[in-house]
């Protein structure tokens, strides 16, 4: 049926079993949309958020995607600039998921802010010392730089190809994608940076305040750091999820063995890195503000020192040390242990940069505030999963995106059920 | 800016937390002079809005010897580290829907201008910025009682004690008339302090010799040796404010006679208090 | 683009080896082009600039026509009925009070203006409704005492020349903001000749800059 | 933003911050107009097989 | 030609380029910006001149001074008013949300008639017929006494238009609901003498002894009181407060005493056993005493030595001792009662006991010490010239002494005592304990009158609701009589137009009385209310209508005063709680709310911490230690005599342990979302303990089970 955009050679299950596929995924979708719009006309009354909690599950959501969506820029700065030329394998894939976990910020933000309809005004009327303006132009601009790497992968669609510009185009920009790579992680490197910014100068809330270089908090460099080093083990994981869903090899090991060790010794960097600001902010910077490292992992149901230890040692110390060895790497089940602890991992330490940050009580007779989020909040949060699901379904079955996919599956004679 | 700033104000409060007696006073004289709503249910008091809220402090002992203090808690417009005017929430708005008026130390809240991103509540450690999570709504016939001098707010804006500006702008407006370069003491105060049946509420000019709440605080024009950041710390011993070390500099003093009602204002490690309570203020720095 | 597609569905689908034929027939369809493009730009431009604000502003009239010049003449300056009160606070457009100083429920001239101000809003003790051109939206404070009183400012410098007028212009609203064109719009393109021609924050705070040296802070001209 | 909007001043922050955002986007626009019109100078002139 | 597709090319792209070098373009995303920033539901309040009137508050018996700042016509700001001999400047925040009673759509608007278990609007004219249709019939029956009125208070132009219409009606059956003015005239008529009243010079004393008075909850004229408070430091005064809660007198004062709920009467006697043993007393002010003086201290050193006082109070020996001394040797001290906002249940018993220590001291009317003086008329009514039915009506018995007693008597009589009942700035159904019997005993009145402005618990039992102005539309004489050391009236003055189709209560009554004709309406020959005032008003009227306020007496009074301790001398029992339950439920008076007839505005609602109401439940403190297995934030079953409450638990150190405490004023069931079905009524779970000798309701509190819930 829709057999003319499937590219050519690449075996693809039935439309009308894609096509339930996709339809089960939308009803998450519409959900999803459903409760945007709930937020949007309703008001933010639709969450449980409060003036405690200002910043919650949303902007976790937002910190998380943008985290792993680092795969993107990182792969394309060694793709590119470093010349890594394995990783062409798997690029247009790492672009695909920057793509969709971009798209699925900017959402966020946009229902996340009380009056949408102003949004813009974080451009027009910035504040250049804000964080939050650096992350919204960096951020919108790094999009803009991953649709224009996302877009010769579309065009190099079986009809689109056709077409004799668009053939060109995706040829032209090929070209110069180093240049758009290069901008792209200059800018990722300073919104990766201003997000954990947005934390570090919070100077009311020793929680999250660390001292740093000229005006840039410990948490730039460590969130910029910490998305280049777990961003590739979410591309690898995406792509073992899509290997798995599609029961096809899609990138040889050695593509997979390069990045994992990359990534293994950037984590390991970046651990040895955090944990030094860890202690620093335990020993000195909390103390210098009264405040004892208990008082941040006490006296309440939800955070204790189980957090710190599960974010530094079980996410960070333990899957960087399996991804640097060699013989734990290329164990596929340790090297899948390793990589979906990765990706725990940073999720969880944006997890704490923000809602951790908005309990922990600092005045002495506050007291903690824990919150749960409302359903709103958890459709609307699961809508960029499912529409990521979506794209890369579509992205897979109509595009180019494996350039390894034939070669690893032409021998098999046999169609394989998808 | 800074350097023609000796004609500036720094207006600030000092409050006697001794004198207060949590009647509330204060609150609703805000809520009514600043349009602030009101909604069915205000019990949970992370979503009611109350420019100047009243927390109540124990002393965390248990019968007889328990003791509580009530303590007022407007925006404590802060001037930030080194009282530069990068207050927490002022350095961290994206769109510039709030600022510092250096000519008076107040922080500001534009509402049209705010799109409600709440980071400058998330900055805040003393909760004194709120949202507008529902569309304010009056029951009919009420609004007739709003005062043009606020703006209404809007759902999905922040707001915030502003000091009752509009006194200050209303103050001004007289003096511009009859010819006056300034205004005095007693015709710019804000509706809490002025409402305060105890009298435990001092508002005035810090920069001002001559006003009251300069010669409660007696604060010191030079950062504090131990820590850079402090500026304005009282010189005298009972007057503290709140999360002091922190740097934000805040306009609100408060006053207590009760060593416990000190040490709450801000956070020590075991044993530092004892080191350092005699110092006028409280704070203490590595640096 | 469309010319791309052109090419495509005229030449093969292999390949878009022979998108220049028929050169003629191109050139042709590109003067036509061009026609209709000059047409229609200037068409959509004019209609952009005159008839558009025609769409985008309600018309009103006063309630009844109003002479400046007239009263100037009879009242002295502006400030004999655009008065300050005894706060510093500013009146405005007068209450019916004020008119009452010198008119009565007889008539002073014989304007038919005149008999619809005693018959409908004298007799009948009503204020009168009207629009005020210079309203700024409610987030705005403006003092007029620091502008008139302590800079010396002109009533002219914002307002124009109204004290010289004779008749009162059709007050005109904005349908999308509710503001007075007089904010601005004078001008659709937002060109100002005269420092009264617009009134929104840019302007303020261009004089601002000008005079004291600073844009202001928020709350100086917010609430 | 912009040098006419209110907030804009010619001091160090805005100039770094704005020069690094329109920098960047200019080289962006730059690569982008740069793509499209080979593009379309490539189709018109029939180079378009000459590679893969 | 043809038109091919660069034409339309041509024509698409020409569209857009002239668009775009027009300014819509601009123009339009510059308007929308602005629209985004204007939602036209976002009210615009308007703009006008400002101008400021003074008046006086009459929500509570404080009569505090207000400027009411306006916008035009438009009252927007309540404030207190600067150099008020009350409270100069500061105010109350009841006061200050006092537009929200002004505009609250809650309000009744216009008179009502109930018909079956609707109320019907009626006008004017129809229901003031209807009532005086009424009392004629009543009057026809020649029982004119079973006419009976409840208002807050005695004082006032409004009550005395009460009293006379009742007097020359026939009806002896006028009352007061309890207050701190009534409670003190009770003790100034056992210890004084009939007529007296008493007042307490907080501002000058150097010592406060205070059993359990609210001094800062709302006590009396509460901004003064806050006031006197918070010089005390300055003056180098101390405060000691007896209670058996860290309320937030006892947490501002110098010292708390805890003491066991209910018996203030016993440490104040033990107190007096102290100072009368050691010889501290005054040896001049005894000689004022009479009833007994000899007897009543050889049976306080017998009952009320220290050692038993402190078995009986909980307070040790030694600080009894202490404090006797202190209070003894203070140069200016006072003992005041009143426990909470001394408007709720009192014993005589405390009340005289406390009272006892100034006489003994000899404070009495000494700067810094208790005043005792006449009640202050300042009214001058012309005498009522009343017919045979009136003089044989108004000789007759009242029906009680105190309102209780009334209602007591209504519900266990099978006639009806009651033919008709005026209720005026009342609300029995919800201020008096066992609200439900009082419920009872208002629906079994066949005609009940109410002048109330809102909807309110007893305003629904009416038949009638004549609604009166709030006190922001209404001129009135408001005495304030709340125990000061001076006594003011204030003259409320309408700074608005009324809202409504309101009428004032002085005017209802005056067009009642004149509808009654006959001897009953030559007594009422004012056209209006505001006349009447004028005149009765007349040595006043002038410093009333000019200052705002007139000033009736200051500073101490000369002379010494009687002191008859008979009825303590007989030492009448202290009272129970009433039950068997382990725990003592006590209402606690808190200053955000208000116990009287009315709710608490919306505002004030709004400042109600979550510790005492939680969404619509009420919240109940309670020590730890008798907590016992409940969890903070947890919720328990409350068992009184009375009933059973559904309540949240507030785990509180400062409670005495044994003790629960709920708070007043909430559970209220006006048709206002804002301020309606809130938590629950303290009173409906205390049912009034009648001190015997006294005739006092004087349930302290009730004894109580608590469970999980």
């Amino acid at each position: 049926m829709d057999s003319a955009l499937i590219p050519e050679g690449a075996k693809r299950c039935s439309f009308p079993k894609f096509a339930i596929g996709i339809a089960i995924v939308s009803a998450v979708v519409l959900w999803g949309v459903f409760a945007m719009f709930l937020c949007w006309f309703k008001g933010l009354n639709q969450t449980n958020m409060n003036d405690y909690y200002g910043f919650a599950l949303w902007i976790w959501a937002d910190l998380a995607v943008i985290a792993v969506g680092g795969g993107a820029f990182f792969t394309g700065l060694l793709r590119y600039i470093f010349k890594i030329d394995e990783l062409k394998n798997i690029i247009n894939f790492a672009v695909i998921i920057g793509f969709i976990c971009y798209s699925s910020a900017l959402l966020i933000l946009a229902i996340d802010i009380g009056q949408p309809l102003r949004g813009w005004f974080i451009f027009w009327h910035a504040n250049v010392h804000s964080m939050l303006t650096e992350v919204a132009f960096c951020l919108s601009a790094y999009f803009a730089v991953l649709t224009i790497e996302f877009i010769p992968n579309i065009l190099e669609n079986r009809q689109a190809n056709k077409v004799p510009f668009f053939h060109h185009l995706a040829h032209n920009m090929h070209g110069v994608m180093a240049v758009f790579a290069a901008t792209g992680a200059f800018l990722s490197f300073f919104h990766q940076g201003s997000l954990g910014g947005v934390a570090g100068v919070l100077y009311g809330r020793p929680f999250a305040v660390r001292e740093g270089l000229l005006i840039w908090p410990w948490t730039f460099f460590l969130f910029t750091w910490s998305a280049a080093a777990f961003g590739p083990c979410f591309t690898l994981l995406v792509t073992k999820i899509t290997e798995t869903v599609t029961g096809k090899k899609l990138v040889k090991d050695n593509v997979v063995h390069l990045l994992a060790k990359i990534s293994g010794w950037m984590i390991v960097t970046y651990i040895i890195a955090k944990i030094i600001d860890t202690i620093y902010w335990a020993l000195v910077t909390a103390p210098s503000l009264g405040f004892t490292l208990s008082h941040f992992y006490s006296n309440n149901g939800f955070y204790g020192y189980w957090i710190l230890i599960t974010e530094i040692v079980l996410c960070g110390v333990v899957p960087g040390a399996i991804l640097i060895m060699k013989s734990t790497r290329e164990n596929p089940r340790l090297r899948l242990i390793a990589i979906i602890l990765g990706v725990i991992g940073v999720c969880l330490n944006r997890w704490v940069m923000v809602l951790q940050i908005m309990a922990v009580p600092v005045m002495s007779f506050d007291t903690w505030a824990l919150y749960f989020p409302s359903w709103q909040e958890i459709a609307t949060t699961i809508l960029p999963v499912a529409y990521g699901i979506i794209l890369i379904a579509v992205a897979y079955r109509y595009l180019p995106v494996f350039p390894q996919e034939q070669e690893l599956n032409t021998i098999e004679p046999v169609a394989e059920a998808e | 800016m800074k350097q023609n700033n000796n004609k500036a104000h720094k207006f600030g409060m000092v409050i006697d937390l001794d004198k207060c007696t949590g009647c509330g006073s204060c609150m609703v004289s805000c809520m009514s002079e600043n349009n602030v709503p009101f909604k069915e249910d205000e019990s949970n008091k992370k979503d009611s809005i109350t420019w100047m809220s009243v927390y109540k402090l124990t002393n965390g002992k248990s019968f007889p010897d328990t003791q509580i203090v009530y303590m007022p808690r407007p925006c404590q417009h802060c001037g930030g580290k080194g009282d530069h005017g990068h207050s927490p929430c002022v350095s961290v708005c994206p769109a510039v829907a709030t600022d510092y008026g250096y000519d008076t130390g107040i922080v500001s809240q534009i509402y049209t201008r705010c799109f409600g991103c709440r980071y400058c509540m998330g900055a805040c450690p003393y909760h004194a910025r709120y949202f507008n999570w529902w569309d304010p709504k009056w029951p009919e016939g009420m609004e007739n009682y709003l005062s043009p001098d606020v703006s209404p707010r809007m759902r999905g804006v922040v707001e915030k004690c502003s000091f009752c500006y509009h006194r200050y702008q209303a103050a001004r407006d007289i003096a511009y008339y009859e010819g006056r370069d300034d205004i005095e003491e007693h015709e710019y105060q804000t509706a809490c302090t002025t409402a305060c049946p105890a009298g435990a509420i001092v508002f005035g000019d810090l920069n001002n010799p001559a006003h009251q709440v300069h010669q409660i605080v007696k604060p010191d024009p030079h950062p504090d040796p131990r820590n850079k950041h402090v500026v304005g710390k009282s010189r005298n011993p009972k007057v503290f404010r709140l999360l002091e070390r922190l740097g934000t500099n805040p306009k609100i003093y408060y006053l207590s006679e009760r060593e416990w009602v000190r040490k709450a204002g801000d956070n020590y490690l075991d044993g530092e208090w004892d080191k350092i309570k005699n110092y006028h203020g409280a704070t203490l720095s590595n640096d | 683009m469309s010319e791309i597609e052109n090419k495509t569905e005229n030449g093969s689908t292999e390949s878009a080896g022979e998108g220049t034929t028929g050169d003629t027939k191109d050139d042709k369809g590109l003067g036509l082009g061009v026609i209709f493009f000059i047409v229609a730009f200037v068409v959509c431009f004019l209609s952009g600039t005159l008839l558009f604000p025609k769409l985008l502003y309600s018309k009103k009239e006063q309630p009844f026509n109003f002479d400046h010049a007239l009263h100037v003449d009879e009242a002295g300056d502006c400030d004999s009925c655009h008065s300050f009160r005894e706060d510093g606070s500013f009146t405005g457009i007068p209450k019916l009070d004020t008119c009452l100083d010198c008119h009565s429920e007889e008539a002073l001239g014989e304007t038919e203006d005149e008999a619809v101000f005693v018959e409908e809003y004298v007799l009948e003790e009503k204020e009168v409704p009207w629009y005020v051109y210079s309203r700024q939206p409610d987030c705005v404070f403006f003092s007029h005492a620091a502008h008139t009183q302590t800079a010396g400012m002109d009533c002219v410098t914002c307002h124009g020349h109204i004290g010289e007028s004779t008749s009162l212009k059709p007050y005109e609203e904005n349908r999308i903001t509710g503001y007075s064109r007089d904010i601005w719009g004078k001008n659709i393109f937002g060109i100002k000749k005269n420092s009264w021609d617009r009134m929104k924050m840019d302007d303020c705070a261009e004089c601002h800059k000008e005079e004291t040296g600073h844009k202001g802070y928020c709350f100086q001209c917010h609430k | 933003m912009f040098p006419f909007s209110f907030e804009w001043a010619w001091d160090m922050a805005h100039v770094v911050f704005f020069g690094g955002f329109w920098y960047a986007v200019s080289i962006l626009g730059a690569g982008m107009t740069f793509c499209i019109l080979k593009a379309a100078y490539d189709t018109i002139n029939d180079s378009g097989d000459s590679h893969h | 030609m043809k038109v091919d597709r660069r034409s339309f090319l041509g024509l698409g792209l020409g569209a857009v380029a002239g668009v775009a070098v027009s300014p819509v373009g601009i123009k339009l995303t510059d308007d929308s910006s602005i629209w985004t920033q204007n939602w036209p539901w976002t009210p615009v309040p308007i703009d006008g001149e400002v101008t400021y009137e003074n008046s006086v508050c009459s929500l509570c018996p404080g009569s505090c001074g207000l400027s009411i700042r306006k916008i035009d016509d438009r009252p927007v700001k309540i404030e207190g008013l600067a150099e008020h001999p009350v409270n100069d400047g500061g105010a109350c925040l009841h006061g200050i949300a006092g537009l929200q009673y002004l505009y609250d759509p809650a309000r009744v608007k216009t008179p009502l008639k109930k018909n079956g278990d609707k109320f019907e609007k009626i006008s004017w004219d129809d229901a003031i017929a209807l009532v005086a249709g009424k009392l004629v019939d009543i009057r026809k029956s020649g029982s004119p006494e079973k006419l009976a009125c409840i208002a807050d208070k005695e004082q006032g132009s409004v009550s005395g238009l009460f009293q006379r219409l009742l007097k020359t009606f026939g009806s002896p059956n006028f009352y007061t609901m309890p207050s701190l003015e009534s409670y003190l005239e009770v003790t100034a008529e056992a210890l004084h003498g009939e007529g007296m009243t008493i007042g307490f010079d907080l501002e000058n004393s150097d010592f406060v002894l205070s059993f359990g008075a609210g001094i800062i909850e709302g006590w009396g004229s509460p901004v003064n009181c806050f006031k006197a408070n918070a010089s005390r430091r300055a003056r180098h005064a101390k405060l000691y407060q007896i209670e058996s809660r860290l309320s937030n007198t006892a947490a501002n004062a110098d010292k708390w005493i805890p003491i066991k709920p209910g018996t203030e009467a016993d440490l104040a006697l033990g107190i007096c056993a102290v100072i009368l043993k050691n010889n501290l007393f005054n040896g001049g002010a005894t000689a004022n005493f009479r009833g007994g003086f000899n007897k009543l201290a050889i049976m306080i050193q017998k009952d009320y030595a220290p050692s038993k006082t402190a078995e009986i109070t909980g307070v040790k020996a030694s600080d009894i001792e202490k404090i006797a001394t202190l209070f003894a040797k203070a140069k200016m001290p006072v003992a005041v009662f009143g426990k909470g906002r001394g408007d709720g249940a009192q014993s005589l018993k405390e009340l005289a006991a406390v009272h006892t220590l100034n006489c003994l001291v000899d404070n009495i009317n000494k700067e810094g010490g208790a005043f005792v003086q006449p009640q202050s008329e300042y009214l001058e009514f012309p005498d009522e010239s009343m017919d045979s039915i009136a003089d044989a009506g108004f000789s007759k018995n009242k029906a009680g002494r105190y309102v209780n007693q009334l209602i007591e008597k209504v519900n266990e009589s099978s006639k009806p005592v009651v033919e008709a009942l005026f209720v005026y700035n009342a609300n029995p159904c919800y201020s008096l304990h066992d609200s439900k019997s009082v419920k009872q005993a208002i629906g079994k009145i066949p005609f009940v009158v109410s002048f109330s402005s809102f909807l309110d618990e007893t305003a629904k039992e009416a038949d009638i609701i004549l609604p009166s102005h709030t006190f922001l539309e209404r001129l009135e004489d408001v005495p304030s009589c709340a125990g000061l050391a001076k006594s003011v009236v204030g003259l409320t003055k309408p700074v608005i137009d009324p809202v409504f189709d309101t009428k004032h209560a002085g005017d209802a009554v005056i067009l009642i009385a004149k509808a009654l004709e006959g001897s009953i309406a030559q007594n009422f020959e004012w056209e209006t209310y505001d006349e009447c005032l004028e005149s009765v008003a007349g040595g006043i009227w002038d410093s009333l209508s000019e200052d705002g306020y007139a000033i009736i007496s200051e500073g101490a009074p000369s002379g010494s005063v009687a002191v008859n301790v008979s009825f303590l001398a007989d030492n009448p029992a202290t009272i129970q709680a009433q039950g068997d339950y382990e725990l003592t439920l006590i209402p606690i008076d808190n200053m955000r709310l208000i116990n009287a007839g009315i709710a608490a505005s919306p505002f004030a609602i709004k400042t109600v911490s979550d510790k005492v109401l939680k969404g619509s439940d009420i919240v109940v403190e309670i020590n730890p230690l008798t907590a016992k297995g409940l969890k903070d934030r947890g919720y328990a079953t409350l068992t009184t005599p009375m009933g059973t409450a559904r309540v949240m638990i507030n785990l509180n150190e400062g409670m005495m342990p044994g003790i629960i405490g709920m708070v007043e004023g909430l559970g209220h069931t006006f048709d206002n979302k804002y301020v309606s079905n809130k938590g629950i009524n303290v009173n409906d779970l205390i049912g009034p303990v009648i001190e015997s000798g006294s005739g006092l309701d004087a349930a302290f509190g009730i004894k109580v089970k608590i469970s999980k819930a």
